[in-house]
């Protein structure tokens, strides 16, 4: 009898379950990044940010368009940075009806998704981070597309910024040491000619991704006498650089446009002068900034860390704001589906989370950012750039 | 410039002296139980994450850490020993298989559990010594003497004591061997732990010069091969030599040549001894 | 015989069944390491050379082709001829380089693998040339010649068929070289080299040719690699690259053509099959190499009935 | 003359295996090399096979000097050796032997031709499987044609090492030691297979330790002695020899 009863209760509830699951609707995003394998840093750092938006938004019930409400079903795809593997993950987000991709940030894997993406055009929108994805952005037929960070030398760039300040400090030379692959690649060329164009005069020397020692190069480059050692592009390397650099006194100025301060910290008996460019200057900013205080300390709940005041929250701020930012645009587009009015929506908005954001035409980033210096012992100074409230659209 | 070479010479020799520890490793294992055990690699990172976090986790003084790490590890080693590698015994291919299976599964785990932001152990005895234009960090130069002693004590090991010269009569002929009375498989397995631990106290060692993340062991056993094989397998000293001037031949020749090759520098080197030498370097027998 | 002509008709059917463009491209990409793997079992399974330049060939000739195509514009097919050709070249160079010195086992392993490292740093070094680090992506695709005329070969359905087709062809071409008196004398090689030659059989000559044929076939599935997929870059060349086919090969079952086959869709199509958190697909890809090297030491191919063989 | 070895000197680092050894072989002979162990009697048949290069001296096969030529030459010039203790293909049946042992009759055949060969999913071995059977039925391993050899016994696996040699039908066959290790009756078997290829016209050289074996096989005969000729000529006179007797006693009574 009591075996009946709770057969029949169980299957009450099974039914009540699935009506409940139909009556509640999804939309969901898929985010494309390598996160195991060589580079699995850089997929790790972007998908942590947007776990956490998702399970907010949805723990907060989800969000209302047209009256309807909806829950975020996020679908994570390891790439492993292979484009075999991206080619096949790609396609299965877009059979599962994804209409929202997040990434990549590895420019081997946008290079090969690219024509499948390009294809599918105006059915899906992705939200990607590499710079291989500027180019993109500038040739016809990109509504896919939407570039998610700002352009080193567009405007508003940073890129210029940092240079224009690096000459004020009257640098006259700077020595370049970057990893010898895409992105590094990329950055060496854009930055060589910005050097150029404010008349400071850089050499390079490039690494093998996977070179611990830097005695060599950094060596070679000190003997060029340079004021500013501009090493990159990530805390993976500039931890090891930055301490053999000035412990050994080969270079005690730097120069980062990518990566945090969180070498400079480290190695704050060192260093002379640490001028990097950071999105966001947390250890300042949760203090002042509510949002802010509110994202540490939910990351640490979430994560159950520590916070860890160097590159990773940098970038997981941002896709966590990113996953925000597309929900606002739904709602003001009114639609969860039409890819094209949600576009136009997120372009259009200006959006102040952890970030300031804003897009220019092509549809890539612009957003405020902190140039932050470090002296020695640590003291530090903080310039905020928001482009967002200065350049017109 | 005289200078920047020296430094960079004694650089090289220090980083050298990392891929030597590894070597040894791999030239021990191969010749008592005929496989490359790639699966160093993976041991080393485990060597290093254990002592990052018994020091920066648990707040266990360095050095005593690397010791509990070495522990750790060889217990793993002989795990993986009884469990897996006693079946590929003198099976080249299958032992390489295997090792590739271990370092995905060692690698990825380490994903798991430590994430794949790169960890920093606070620096043990920061600082440099500077003599005649010529500088070198402190812990670098501790930590080649360290690696000097435990090569020199194995070799001391392996020519002065009984298990030594059994392990060394063995790897010339098992079959003698074993009518001198060596119990082969204790012995196979005691030098596969042995050099577990070698990879793991690299590892440790390691932690305190550099950053480290899941992927530094297949470079480095890559390396450890190579020092290995330039030296001539089965050669004990001779594995830290190799590595010493695996790591001079890089440092050197990025000075002169671009830094972005540095890896080349040392295979061609590899490449002209095995073509001139194929016994290696040091190897004397065939 | 038989089961390999059933084999190629299921698969020729396939597409007809599913539509699902992701299950076609792992198909795809199936099919051509499955090529790539026959072609290095050639080497490996029957002299016994284990040769970690297989990635190497694989890849220059993938640069060659595409570089031809894009920056001198010329058609896919002669790009296809000349990519083989500096594969064969480059093969050539090794092998009398390694068997001339008598290289055995182990260290030819080692040197062919130091030198497609080389090979890899160089082209990743070359910017001018090769794009470096940012590798090529390209929209050029192959046109072939069908009873309907010609057609460019894009849609992933094509891209099946003419994988399928390679696949095919390549695996042919070694399972009868390995019936005949070629193979048989390459077996000989491998079993004991010293009796080998006292039986009048050319050791180096064979070597020689073994080796170069196996590359030039890795070449030819390189090339068309590059192009399915529309994108190259240096890691074509990687030694993780090269170990991928040793382990796909071992796997599947050495010294028989079925088996590199069997492995390479094992190792394309698992992580797909395995619907899990990313950490816990490579754990589980580790495992199962180990399970199945340690419960079946001659590979998967071991549990179906065993290959005829001519040697 | 078929074979003429002229002053042949093999040196060792120190030692000398081989030392101005002088002898020739007419097609259809049969020679027994006598001689204790380490007189370097395997030295001089691996100098003939090129398996090892002379430190001086000639050798001449048909008067034309083979010094320097690798093993696969010499044997494509129609010499063939066994060797002491059988050497043989691993995890192969005795058939897989013979068919490997077909590549230099092919060679002889087609030529380069025997490339086209590939072209058609034809065997080209087909066309000896005659040719081995007799082979194998000649050395009495009929019986198992189709058994890996890792199954045989010694007796057999020597065998299929004179069948292998025999498929390569050589003009000279170099035998290293043939009875060693065999039983008696096996040793008849093999004696009787050898006297069968003499009649055959089959040339041979022939080491052995079992001298009345040897006596009964080879009509002519040479001794060595640490690596020097000390007796050449009808087998009896070799064997009564004063030096070649005190050799042998010297070594161990025979």
């Amino acid at each position: 009898m009591t075996f009946l009863k709770r057969t029949a209760f169980g299957i009450l509830l099974a039914v009540a379950g699935v009506s409940g699951a139909s009556a509640q609707a999804v939309v969901k995003i898929g985010q494309i990044e390598g996160l195991t394998g060589v580079n699995a840093y850089w997929g790790f750092m972007p998908s942590q940010g947007a776990r956490m938006a998702v399970s907010e938004i949805n723990d907060a019930g989800g969000f209302q368009v047209g009256g309807k409400t909806y829950k975020l079903e996020l679908i994570q795809m390891d790439t492993r940075g292979e484009p075999r593997e991206a080619t096949v993950q790609f396609k299965k987000l877009l059979e599962d009806n994804v209409q929202f991709v997040f990434g990549p940030f590895l420019s081997n894997v946008f290079n090969a998704i690219e024509p499948i993406a390009t294809q599918n055009s105006g059915k899906f929108l992705m939200l990607a981070g590499t710079t291989a994805a500027h180019a993109r952005l500038a040739q016809p037929n990109s509504d896919f597309l939407i570039r998610t960070y700002n352009w080193d030398a567009g405007p508003g760039g940073f890129g210029t910024l940092m240079v224009k300040h690096l000459k004020a400090l009257g640098a006259k030379k700077v020595a370049i040491l970057y990893p010898n692959d895409a992105l590094g690649k990329t950055i060496l060329d854009l930055y060589g000619k910005l050097f150029k164009e404010q008349g400071i005069e850089s050499v390079a020397e490039t690494f093998e991704p996977g070179t611990k020692d830097f005695s060599a190069p950094l060596a070679k480059l000190a003997s060029y006498k340079p004021d500013f050692l501009m090493p990159g592009y990530s805390d993976a390397v500039l931890y090891d650089i930055v301490r053999q650099a000035t412990e050994s006194g080969l270079a005690t100025k730097l120069f980062i446009v990518r990566g945090s301060i969180g070498p400079a910290l480290k190695n704050k008996d060192m260093i002379d002068d640490y001028i990097a460019y950071v999105p966001k200057y947390f250890e300042g900013a949760e203090k002042t900034d509510p949002a802010v205080k509110k994202f540490v300390e939910d990351y640490k709940r979430f994560y159950k860390t520590e916070f860890p005041y160097d590159q990773a929250p940098l970038c997981a701020s941002s896709c966590y704001d990113h996953v925000y930012m597309l929900v606002q645009a739904m709602k003001t587009a009114g639609t969860v589906s039409d890819v094209a009015k949600i576009r136009a929506a997120l372009v259009a908005q200006t959006y102040r989370g952890l970030w300031n954001y804003k897009f220019d035409d092509t549809g890539e980033a612009v957003f405020s950012f902190n140039i932050v210096h470090v002296k020695k012992g640590g003291d530090i100074a903080l310039t905020t750039v928001d482009p967002t409230a200065t350049t017109a659209k | 410039m005289i200078q920047v070479v020296v430094t960079q010479m004694l650089n090289g020799a220090i980083v050298g002296a990392l891929y030597g520890i590894v070597a040894l490793g791999v030239t021990l294992t191969f010749c008592i139980t005929g496989v490359v055990n790639f699966a160093l690699g993976a041991f080393m990172v485990l060597g290093a994450y254990f002592t990052w976090w018994c020091h920066e986790v648990a707040g266990i003084p360095y050095i005593p850490s690397v010791f509990l790490a070495v522990l750790a590890v060889s217990v793993l080693g002989y795990l993986a020993d009884a469990g897996l590698f006693r079946f590929t015994r003198n099976h080249l291919v299958n032992g390489l298989l295997v090792s590739i299976g271990l370092i995905s599964i060692v690698e990825a785990s380490v994903l798991l559990i430590w994430t794949a932001t790169p960890k920093n152990l606070s620096y043990v005895l920061p600082g440099v010594i500077r003599v005649a234009g010529i500088s070198v960090s402190q812990i670098k130069l501790v930590i080649s003497a360290a690696l000097v002693a435990v090569v020199a004590a194995t070799y001391v090991g392996l020519t002065r004591t009984w298990f030594g010269r059994s392990a060394f009569a063995y790897a010339q002929n098992p079959e003698a061997a074993m009518l001198m009375g060596v119990n082969t498989a204790r012995l196979e397995t005691m030098v596969f732990v042995y050099s577990t631990s070698l990879a793991a106290l690299g590892g440790g060692l390691y932690a305190s010069l550099y950053s480290i993340e899941p992927s530094l062991g297949g470079f480095y056993i890559l390396k450890g091969v190579e020092a290995a094989i330039l030296a001539g397998v089965g050669e004990v000293l001779g594995s830290l030599a190799g590595g010493v001037i695996l790591g001079i031949s890089e440092n050197v020749g990025s000075i002169y040549l671009p830094s972005a090759l540095r890896d080349a520098y040392g295979l061609v080197f590899l490449i002209l001894i095995l073509l001139l030498k194929p016994a290696g370097l040091f190897g004397g027998k065939k | 015989m038989k089961t390999a002509i059933f084999a190629v008709a299921l698969a020729a059917a396939a597409p007809a069944v599913t539509h699902s463009d992701s299950i076609l491209t792992i198909c795809i990409y199936a099919f051509l390491m499955g090529a790539l793997a026959v072609s290095f079992n050639f080497i490996f399974g029957l002299t016994g050379q284990l040769s970690l330049f297989h990635a190497a060939a694989f890849g220059l000739s993938a640069y060659v082709s595409v570089l031809l195509v894009t920056r001198l514009h010329w058609g896919f097919w002669i790009s296809l001829i000349l990519a083989v050709l500096a594969a064969v070249i480059v093969a050539a160079a090794v092998a009398t380089l390694c068997f001339r010195f008598k290289l055995r086992e182990f260290y030819f392993a080692i040197v062919t693998m130091a030198l497609s490292e080389i090979l890899r740093l160089w082209i990743q070094n070359w910017y001018e040339l090769t794009n470096g680090t940012l590798g090529i992506s390209f929209v050029q695709k192959p046109e072939i010649w069908t009873p309907y005329g010609y057609i460019t070969v894009s849609s992933s359905t094509s891209w099946y068929f003419v994988s399928l087709t390679i696949l095919v062809a390549v695996s042919a071409l070694c399972w009868r070289l390995q019936q005949s008196w070629v193979g048989r004398a390459f077996s000989a090689i491998r079993l004991n080299e010293q009796l080998a030659e006292t039986m009048g059989i050319d050791v180096f000559a064979y070597k020689f040719l073994n080796f170069v044929l196996g590359s030039a076939l890795a070449g030819l599935v390189g090339v068309f690699y590059a192009f399915y997929t529309g994108f190259v870059e240096p890691d074509y060349l990687s030694v993780t690259q090269s170990l991928d086919i040793v382990a796909m090969v071992l796997l599947g079952g050495v010294n028989s053509v079925a088996g590199p086959i069997l492995g390479a869709f094992i190792l394309t199509a698992l992580p797909h099959v395995i619907d899990m958190g990313a950490e816990v697909r490579v754990i589980l890809y580790g495992v199962v190499l180990i399970v199945v090297i340690l419960a079946l030491p001659k590979g998967l191919r071991s549990l179906v009935g065993r290959e005829r063989h001519a040697t | 003359m078929l074979l003429e070895v002229r002053g042949i000197t093999k040196k060792f680092g120190g030692l000398t295996a081989v030392s101005k050894v002088s002898f020739g072989v007419e097609a259809g002979e049969i020679v027994g090399i006598f001689g204790p162990n380490g007189s370097g009697k395997t030295t001089l048949l691996n100098l003939i096979m090129g398996m090892a290069e002379p430190t001086g001296g000639d050798i001449l096969w048909k008067g034309v000097s083979i010094v320097g030529h690798r093993p696969f030459e010499i044997a494509q010039h129609g010499i063939a050796k066994t060797f002491q203790n059988p050497q043989l293909f691993p995890e192969l049946s005795v058939l897989d032997h013979m068919k490997i042992a077909t590549h230099l009759r092919l060679k002889r055949k087609l030529g380069a031709k025997r490339i086209l060969t590939l072209s058609g999913m034809r065997d080209v071995v087909g066309e000896f499987l005659a040719a081995i059977a007799d082979v194998l039925r000649l050395c009495r391993l009929d019986q198992y044609t189709d058994r890996p050899v890792s199954s045989l016994s010694y007796g057999a696996e020597k065998m299929v090492g004179v069948a292998m040699a025999l498929t390569c039908d050589p003009e000279l066959l170099l035998l290293d030691e043939p009875t060693s290790g065999l039983s008696q009756e096996e040793t008849v078997n093999l004696e009787d297979v050898l006297r069968g290829l003499g009649t055959h016209g089959v040339t041979m050289c022939v080491i052995d330790h079992r001298v009345r074996f040897l006596s009964r096989l080879a009509p002519k005969a040479i001794a060595l002695h640490h690596g020097s000729l000390i007796a050449s000529g009808e087998t009896g006179a070799v064997l009564r020899d004063e030096g070649v007797r005190s050799a042998y006693l010297g070594i161990h009574h025979a």
